[in-house]
């Protein structure tokens, strides 16, 4: 079944590329989505079946799609295609690509210095998981709980519109603004 | 389902994940890009882990990648908060228009 | 879980519960002043609960945490930081922001995050420690939502620290893969033997970029003026306080249990960024014309003095750490209280031009933040100076005399820029501030005697240090 | 008698004490009165002291008394102790009688001045501290007079300072005698380390013991004292303050600047004779340098207008002949002239201070003429102290003190042919210059018209020290002219005997040399300036003789090349770098610092990709790092 | 118990002077005029009661110990001796005369100024009574912030630029003696097993040649540019020349002499092997500081940065005489501090005061001042005359004093440094020319000295002749100090170089 795993790691690595090269953002979501189903792939082969099914559901279900959600609400379609297109050029992307490349090279050379032996996954059932989140890391689901209320009031917070208190100096152009769209109204 | 693995490709199609997370954070101009790109960074870690886990036979790696996804969701609702608050008021997702300050 | 396991985690209890109380008193729709107040109390109380677990000490509950005198001592700390940015918040939220209630949530969800690193033994707990910490700060950075840089300084910190978390996330799990086990006191027995495999170096490494990037260490530091100066300035202050020492904490921890110091990679790692932190960053303040960034950049030459005590691995870096922090929060508070008090609706008090002649027209808040500077330069009569003593006496008391010169000499930049903020004091007679809000007379009335307070165990340690040292030094890791 | 002695000292300090302190509420008169009493007390202290003194000559010969210790520290002691002897008392006499006549002039002479107090104060102070350098028992107590004359001249030169010129004179007659002091204060750390003491007489008895005779060191210590006294006494290279020190008033230049101070020098060299009979080359040099000044400063008095300058450069030339016979061994003699040229070069300087107020403050010679008959008193006592300084046979003193000069200048041991010769050549100018002064300033015709003549306070003292001029020649008559050695005998307890050659030429054919020298530098100077004055325009015309007389006008370019080699690249050197050069370091760094700044909060760009390349940069470096180890 | 007091009565003084200074403009100075007085009266009574000539054996005075941090060995340990009570006795004689030459200059703000002032004394009577280095240090850096604000609030154009040049330069070398202290109480407590910060212990400890190096450095920077040695003055200058006149006072007569202070307490006894072998090179860098000073006097158009320069010139000679490591030397040193004090100070009151009249320290503006204000002349000569070091007043025995000693050592150094007696000679010479010498440059009416001027003059002219004809006292006290340092010193170098002879 190792072809398996190196299939679904290829499909996960194309497809990431595809996510950080596409010019439009819905493209790399769903190419991202693709990754994202690799992933699972990945971590049902490494025995961890519970974790590919929330790898699917909520990463791929509900975290994706709230991205997408975003994204059209903001209609942010064509314009930031070609925002993108215009911008990804080779003088962008080579520095910070050597960069990385040069990082994971390090890695590679300290990884491969290590000299791990292959081994079998062993399956780890939900059974289990469940054991162990709710016993021996009881607390830190209930940590996971705050964090998760962080996350919910602060987005709230942040996310509430309220009338947009302008800097004195932007709200004289804002006004003529107004003025002018008054006029072309009418 | 006997499944052989090398612990080697595994961290390094890991790290090869995570590298390309980073390009994508730092090549992007929207900002919606960067945050896909830190997700796949975070997935790449939750990779790591899960197969520490399953090298080890122990749930812990899994109960880690929970916890991560947790994270990872808390950080996009707070980070798409955000980001509706900036587009409200540059019109814009480019992180370029983001270099009021400095010095 | 045990009765003990509940009381030795009443703090954490507390404050978890006062997050959720406080969210309930907002939807009955109560004013922001009562809010203020519970929420002062509610500090109060998990410090009070913090006192009633001193005779546990040390305590383990579940492997999660562990909770030792240091651990503690540093949540105590902590605690004590959310009590003081709480009470240094009112006027200023209420100047500025129609919404000011979740704040106090947020706050507390932030505390409790920072106490948590200061307890945790475990990866997991080190990881929801910092998450629940690093959430609440986005929310809470970017909390006047409706201004460009609060907005800007949120965004920036979002995807900064998410980035490191990733990378901290990466070398947990590759120390996990090698070590088999998250848990410090598990790692502690794997790690003892002499060689070090890669892969374990390879992910500490990893991790220190994570921690480096809480700490605000050089080359990781770029994000802390922007982030100090959007941010509100009650928050500038958690982050410059709370936040470093829950990180600063998880990380000694850490290291001592792996017995890090030993590692002479990262020996070697540890002594560039301090060189580094200390030099760029009290470089990087030298002409700077915004007090809020000068004060980030000074806090990261600090967290460069505080890795000389760090380094050297010996039995007094937990004292000499604790006590660092105890003079360098303190001092914090006092330099950002001073801001604080002195912001109005309109913009913060961030331009150092601002502050001219302040001494002339308000002596007691310019002594105050007189006082905080010459602290944070480390003039004797100052807590500053007891502690940058103490670090160095803990650096060159291992021998690590590179460190201590490169201290000194950095901390002489340092006096500079320290200096011409109190120059700005004496300087000219014009006053540009606005007089501290005189609407709100009791929050004010409780702010500067804080303030007072702070200033006057700023002398204090700084003049009479002993039986702080006193009990320092009896603090102890399990 | 002797516990008095400290009144001669205390007597004029107390003088300066009142003048200075309550100076300005007294009257002219009670200043008047409280300036020249307190001299003419001291000196009949002195008179009083000195005659018990000499009266039951003690057998060690000292009167000494100590006042106070001053400081000890470790094996150092210096005390304030005076100490008599004849040849402190020979200059105690010389300072206090002199003093008080020539005080006595300035009550007149300085009548009109509004700083009367101040310039009282300031003589009294003088007179103070000469007396503390003779009657200092140790070279310490020296010191202190020695520095303290110093001040006085300062103050006394730049008197009227409003007249920049004079701050200036003033300036550098400190600074240059400083130059001096400054080599004898080393003088004085190695006498100490060497003897182990300052004190002087016990120097006097163990010095034979701790140098060896002509020893490296006994010649550097001597040297070094000489270097003090050659500031002091003007002497070449140290000669070129004292003609510029005749900005001061007549009476200083009288008192400080001919009769007294300048001799210090003398007094220190015969003071330390013991260290000095040790060296023969210290010896040498005492002699040549004395020559050599003699000679220079004499053909620089033969070209001066200026008769302050005349008498000044005259007063070099004199000293240079008292140096000569310190040089040759002829302790004696050098005193007895000190005491002689005291006498006649302050009634030169008194009297032509008389003539330079009466002429108002005209003081080119050729603008003077005619006044030997309008000021009679002043002409006939000029004549006496020219006639000293010419040194006319058998009749003047200046004669048998000189002639004894230039007799040693031969015979004694350290004498030499060419010493003699160029002693000899001085008296033939001394007697030229002071022959085209006389005639300058008394005969021929009247250039500038007389104001008031001097008054009886002004003359009196110009025909006591007239009558002292002439008279006081015959204390000590030539060997082969009566040999009477009544000063030389006086001296002897202190000062050894001359040491004579072994082969001395007939004594007669000298004094007849000499008094041939004389004769032939007055016919000269009556030939030149008397008879055939145009001659003197005719030589002047030769463009060769004109660049000497320039040179020689000019103090042989003693100036100029001071100037050129100290002054100038000192002053150079200062105003070059009065923004302090070392600074530079400083402000580098803090310089560099600051572009270290710049450079760095470059990298604050504010743009969240190059933070977060910032953040990947430093996970590189971290692993490679951890590679590398 | 009496050695705290003096330290709390400026203290307490201090306080007050800011509270009082709230509600009265001229109640604080009042009050620092008391205290400073009270202090001066107290340094009386303790060397009143202890006559030199009682102390036979041992120097100390009197001692004063308790503990302050245990925890690292750190006492609050006071002690004197002549040495000290001699600086002492100074320090409150010029605090005295600062507040009262302050009387009328300062008019605002006078209660923190007052409060700054007495801070500086206290601080630089802690540096001269500590006998722990860390309180040492403690004090050492105490005295540094009010003197920052009183030249940075009360100085003249140029005075943040010198405060902070001040500040900057004396901090950045504490710190390298703080680092020295470190050191050496870390290789004590390690030889021994005790860390203390204790004089008497630390003095004691065997510190391999090599390291004793790098730690005298350390000690030496701090000291060197408090003194200042040449090429570490250029701070002097600045913060002379734009202090109020009480702070140019205070840093000239006392501050500086805090570094000639530590080289002899500290320096010398602790490294007694190191400081026997750099003994040249300092004294070179000392004769070097002699003329440099002086050539750089000289070109001074600044009234006060000139005095400055002489400073620097005179602290050549101080650091010259530390070095030749002989009573002779050592006492001269001693006196030097004091006259020096005394002199300099004068002159930077004289400067103040013409200031106040003329408003210029351009002595290019100056000049004839001798006919409207003869008394100031007089004074100003006497004070000239006392810097190129004229016999009969003090810093000649002073100067006397060192290079008799440094002849003894190094006569060749001794050559060089006499050469400053003439280039003395030649600065004084200039400020009294350039001042009151000379036709009048401007019309103004200048008044003489009035009665507060005048006493404050009398009691320094007074003090400098009397040092300079009776200099014995001082002498005597300092005496036990010094034969004690020389004493040590002996001892330790015998014993060094026995060692090296049985290697």
């Amino acid at each position: 079944m190792e072809i398996a795993f190196y299939v679904a790691g290829t499909v996960a690595l194309v497809a990431t590329l595809m996510v950080i090269t596409r010019h439009n953002p819905v493209h790399a979501l769903l190419y991202l989505n693709v990754s994202l189903l690799a992933h699972a792939m990945l971590f049902y082969l490494l025995g961890a079946s519970f974790a590919a099914l929330l790898e699917i559901i909520i990463y791929a279900g509900a975290i994706m799609v709230l991205f997408i959600f975003v994204v059209m609400l903001l209609n942010l379609g064509k314009e930031t295609a070609e925002q993108e297109r215009k911008w990804l050029k080779p003088k962008v992307w080579m520095g910070p690509t050597v960069l990385a490349a040069v990082l994971f090279a390090e890695f590679l050379a300290l990884v491969l210095s290590s000299g791990q032996d292959a081994y079998s996954p062993a399956v780890v059932s939900p059974r289990e998981l469940a054991v162990a989140l709710y016993r021996e890391y009881l607390i830190g689901v209930e940590l996971a709980a705050m964090l998760l209320m962080a996350a919910v009031v602060g987005a709230a917070h942040i996310g509430r519109h309220k009338k947009l208190v302008l800097h004195r100096f932007l709200r004289e152009e804002k006004e003529k603004e107004e003025e002018k769209h008054e006029e072309t109204v009418l | 389902m006997k499944t052989t693995v090398s612990t080697e490709v595994v961290v390094l199609l890991a790290g090869l994940l995570f590298a390309l997370g980073i390009v994508g954070v730092i090549i992007r101009k929207n900002i919606i890009f960067m945050l896909l790109s830190v997700e796949i960074m975070l997935n790449a870690s939750g990779l790591a882990f899960v197969a520490a886990g399953s090298r080890w036979g122990q749930p812990d790696g899994q109960v880690m990648f929970v916890f991560i996804l947790a994270m990872a969701a808390a950080e996009v609702s707070i980070g798409l908060a955000l980001i509706l608050q900036i587009y409200h008021q540059h019109k814009s997702l480019d992180i370029d228009n983001l270099k009021e300050m400095n010095g | 879980m045990s009765n003990n396991d509940f009381s030795a985690l009443m703090p954490l209890m507390v404050l978890a519960g006062a997050s959720v109380l406080v969210m309930l008193l907002i939807v009955a729709r109560l004013s922001h002043r009562i809010i203020q107040l519970v929420s002062l109390l509610l500090f109060v109380v998990a410090f009070i609960s913090l006192l009633n677990i001193r005779g546990m000490l040390p305590y383990e509950v579940g492997s999660l945490f562990m909770i030792d005198s240091f651990g503690a001592f540093m949540t105590g700390l902590i605690i004590f930081s959310g009590l003081v940015v709480n009470v240094f918040s009112y006027i200023y939220f209420q100047e500025k922001e129609e919404g000011p209630k979740e704040y106090y949530v947020l706050l507390f969800l932030c505390t409790l995050g920072a106490c948590v690193l200061a307890q945790s033994e475990h990866f997991v707990s080190v990881f929801l420690g910092l998450e629940i910490l690093t959430i609440g700060l986005y929310a809470l950075i970017a909390y006047l939502r409706t201004r460009n840089h609060s907005i800007e300084a949120g965004i920036k910190y979002l995807v900064l620290a998410a980035f490191s978390s990733a990378f901290l996330l990466f070398g947990m799990a590759l120390v996990y893969l090698q070590t088999g086990t998250m848990s410090f006191a598990g790692m502690a027995g794997v790690v003892a033997a002499d060689n070090v495999p890669p892969l374990l170096i390879t992910g500490l490494g990893l991790m220190l970029v994570g921690l480096g990037f809480k700490l605000a260490v050089v080359p990781f530091h770029m994000w802390t003026a922007d982030v100090y100066q959007g941010a509100p300035v009650p928050v500038t202050t958690f982050i410059a306080t709370a936040s470093k020492g829950g990180v600063v904490a998880a990380m000694l921890r850490f290291f001592i249990a792996i017995d890090g110091f030993r590692s002479e990679p990262l020996q070697m790692v540890m002594i560039t960024i301090a060189i580094a932190s200390m030099v760029a960053g009290n470089l990087l303040a030298l002409r700077q014309k915004n007090i809020k960034r000068l004060l980030a950049y000074s806090s990261i030459a600090h967290l460069g003095y505080l890795l000389v005590a760090f380094i050297p691995g010996s039995a007094v870096v937990p004292q000499a750490v604790s006590f660092y922090l105890l003079t360098y929060f303190i001092t914090t508070f006092a330099a950002f209280g001073v801001i604080t008090i002195l912001s109005d609706s309109e913009s913060d008090a961030e331009d150092l031009d601002r502050y001219k002649a302040l001494f002339w027209k308000h002596p007691a808040l310019a002594s105050i933040l007189a006082v905080a500077m010459f602290s944070l330069a480390g003039i004797p009569l100052t807590a500053g100076f007891t502690g940058k003593f103490y670090v160095l006496t803990t650096g060159i008391g291992q021998g690590f005399w590179l460190l201590a010169v490169v201290l000194v000499l950095s901390s002489v930049v340092g006096l500079y820029y320290y200096l011409r903020v109190v120059t700005t004091l004496f300087a000219g007679t014009r006053d540009l501030l606005p007089d501290p809000p005189a609407k709100y007379p009791v929050f004010l009335g409780i702010s500067m005697a804080v303030l007072s307070i702070l200033t006057f165990v700023l002398i204090w340690l700084g003049v009479y240090p002993d039986s702080v040292i006193g009990v320092v030094q009896g603090l102890q890791l399990k | 008698m002797d516990k008095y002695l400290w009144l001669i000292p205390a007597l004029p300090l107390g003088g300066f004490l009142i003048l200075a302190l309550a100076g300005k509420q007294l009257s002219r008169s009670s200043v008047a009165l409280v300036g020249a009493g307190s001299i003419c007390l001291s000196a009949l202290v002195t008179f009083v002291v000195g005659g018990a003194f000499l009266a039951g000559l003690p057998a060690n010969a000292v009167y000494t008394q100590t006042l106070w210790t001053w400081f000890e520290v470790d094996a150092f002691s210096a005390k304030i102790t005076l100490s008599l002897d004849v040849l402190s008392l020979v200059f105690v006499f010389v300072i206090t009688f002199i003093g008080a006549l020539i005080h006595i002039y300035s009550t007149a002479f300085m009548e009109a001045d509004r700083d009367y107090a101040r310039f009282f104060a300031s003589m009294n102070l003088f007179v103070f501290s000469m007396l503390v350098l003779v009657l200092a028992d140790n070279l310490l107590l020296m010191y202190l007079g020695w520095e303290g004359v110093g001040l006085c001249s300062y103050l006394l030169i730049g008197f009227w300072y409003e007249q920049p010129s004079n701050g200036n004179a003033a300036r550098k007659a400190f600074t240059v005698t400083r130059i001096g002091d400054a080599a004898m204060a080393i003088g004085l750390f190695m006498i100490f380390q060497q003897a182990g003491t300052l004190v002087i007489s016990d120097i006097g008895t163990i010095a034979d013991t701790i140098w060896q005779p002509n020893s490296t060191t006994v010649t550097v210590t001597a040297l070094l004292l000489l270097a003090g006294g050659l500031g002091k006494s003007a002497q070449l290279p140290l000669q070129t303050w004292l003609p510029d020190a005749m900005a001061g008033p007549s009476p200083v230049s009288a008192l400080i600047h001919a009769a007294t101070m300048v001799t210090a020098g003398v007094y220190l060299v015969a003071r330390m004779h013991a260290i000095f009979a040790l060296s023969e080359t210290a010896r040498l040099v005492i002699a040549v340098i004395g020559a050599a000044t003699l000679l220079l400063a004499g053909l620089t008095a033969l070209t001066q207008y200026d008769i302050k300058r005349v008498l000044a450069y005259s007063t070099i030339s004199q000293i240079g002949y008292m140096f000569l016979a310190l040089g040759v061994g002829a302790w004696t003699a050098a005193i007895f002239h000190f005491m002689v040229h005291a006498f006649f070069k302050a009634l030169l300087f008194l009297a032509a201070g008389a003539i330079i107020e009466s002429l108002h403050h005209e003081h080119n010679m050729f603008k003077m003429g005619g006044l030997k008959d309008k000021m009679p008193v002043v002409f006939w006592t000029f004549l006496a102290g020219a006639l000293s300084l010419a040194a006319v046979p058998l009749i003047s003193a200046g004669f048998y003190s000189k002639d004894q000069i230039l007799w040693y200048s031969w015979t004694a041991s350290g004498g030499s042919p060419i010493l003699w010769m160029v002693a000899l050549s001085g008296a033939l100018i001394t007697a030229a210059y002071t022959t085209r002064m006389m005639i300058l300033t008394f005969w021929g015709e009247a250039h500038t018209p007389v104001g008031h003549l001097p008054g009886r306070r002004m003359t009196l003292p110009l025909v006591v020290l007239a009558v002292f001029s002439i008279l006081a020649g015959f204390m000590e008559l030539p060997h082969n002219f009566g040999h009477f050695t009544l000063f030389s005998d006086l001296l002897h307890p202190v000062l050894p005997e001359t040491a004579m050659r072994a082969e001395i030429p007939s004594e007669w054919l000298f004094q007849l040399l000499a008094a041939l020298a004389t004769l032939g530098g007055v016919l000269l100077g009556y030939h030149y300036y008397y008879q055939q004055p145009a001659r003197i325009e005719s030589l002047r015309r030769n463009a060769a003789l004109a660049s000497l007389h320039r040179f020689w006008f000019s103090g042989w370019g003693f100036d100029a090349l001071y100037d050129r080699l100290l002054v100038r690249p000192f002053i150079f050197i200062s105003k070059i770098n009065k923004s302090d050069v070392t600074d530079r370091l400083y402000t580098g760094i803090a310089g560099a610092t600051g572009e270290m700044y710049k450079l760095l909060s470059r990298t604050q760009s504010g743009s969240l990709r190059w933070y977060i390349m910032g953040l990947v940069v430093g996970a590189i470096l971290i692993l490679g790092i951890q590679i590398m180890l | 118990m009496m050695l705290v007091l003096l330290i709390t009565v400026l203290m307490v003084g201090a306080v007050a002077a800011v509270v009082a200074g709230e509600w009265n403009r001229h109640l604080p100075r009042w009050i620092a005029l008391l205290a400073s007085a009270a202090g001066l009266l107290l340094v009386i009574l303790l060397w009143a009661g202890t006559s030199p000539h009682s102390v036979t054996d041992g120097q100390w005075l009197m001692d004063y110990r308790k503990e302050w941090i245990p925890s690292f060995g750190i006492t609050f340990h006071l002690a004197v001796d002549g040495l000290s009570l001699l600086l002492l006795a100074l320090t409150f004689f010029l605090g005295v005369l600062a507040v009262l030459c302050s009387w009328d200059e300062v008019r605002e703000r006078t209660g923190f100024y007052y409060f700054n002032l007495l801070w500086i004394l206290a601080g630089v009577a802690g540096v001269f009574m500590a006998l722990d280095m860390f309180l040492f240090y403690f004090f050492w850096e105490v005295m540094l912030i009010p003197m920052y604000f009183l030249i940075g609030i009360w100085g003249s154009e140029n005075r943040v630029y010198a405060a902070y040049k001040f500040f900057i330069f004396t901090q950045a070398s504490g710190l390298l003696m703080f680092l020295a202290i470190l050191g050496l109480y870390f290789i004590h407590g390690r030889d021994t097993g005790i860390y203390t910060f204790g004089y008497f212990e630390l003095v004691e400890t065997v510190i391999p040649f090599k390291t004793a190096f790098w730690l005298m450095s350390g000690f030496m920077i701090a000291f060197a540019v408090k003194l200042p040695v040449f090429p570490f003055h250029t701070w002097l200058p600045d913060a002379h020349g734009e202090a109020p006149t009480a702070g140019s006072l205070i840093l000239a007569g006392l501050l500086l002499k805090t570094g000639a202070y530590g080289m002899l307490r500290f320096v010398v006894p602790m490294f007694p092997e190191v400081v026997t072998d750099v003994a040249v090179p300092a004294m070179v860098l000392g004769v070097a500081g002699i003329v440099y000073g002086a050539v750089m006097a000289y070109s001074q158009t600044d009234l006060k940065r000139l005095v400055a320069f002489t400073s620097v010139s005179h602290m050549g000679f101080v650091i010259t005489g530390i070095f030749a490591l002989n009573e002779l030397a050592l006492q001269g040193v001693v006196m030097q501090l004091v006259t020096h004090a005394l002199s300099t100070g004068a002159l930077f009151l004289m400067a103040g005061m013409i200031k106040e009249r003329l408003h210029t320290r351009d002595i290019g503006q100056m000049g004839g001042l001798w006919g409207p204000m003869p008394q100031m002349g007089t004074i100003g000569l006497v004070f000239a005359m006392a810097s190129l070091g004229l016999p009969g007043l003090g810093n000649f025995v002073a100067e006397f004093l060192i290079l008799l000693g440094v002849f003894q050592a190094q006569p060749w150094i001794t050559v060089a440094a006499a050469s400053g007696l003439i280039f003395s000679a030649v600065y004084s010479l200039r400020i009294v020319g350039k001042i009151f010498l000379g036709p009048r440059k401007t019309m103004e009416a200048v008044p003489d000295f009035s009665f507060r001027e005048m006493l404050i003059m009398a009691v320094l002219t007074v003090s400098v002749v009397w040092l300079g004809l009776f200099p014995q006292p001082v002498i005597d006290t300092a005496r036990p100090a010094i034969t004690e340092l020389i004493r040590f010193m002996d001892v330790h170098s015998n014993a060094s170089h026995h060692q090296s002879y049985v290697k």
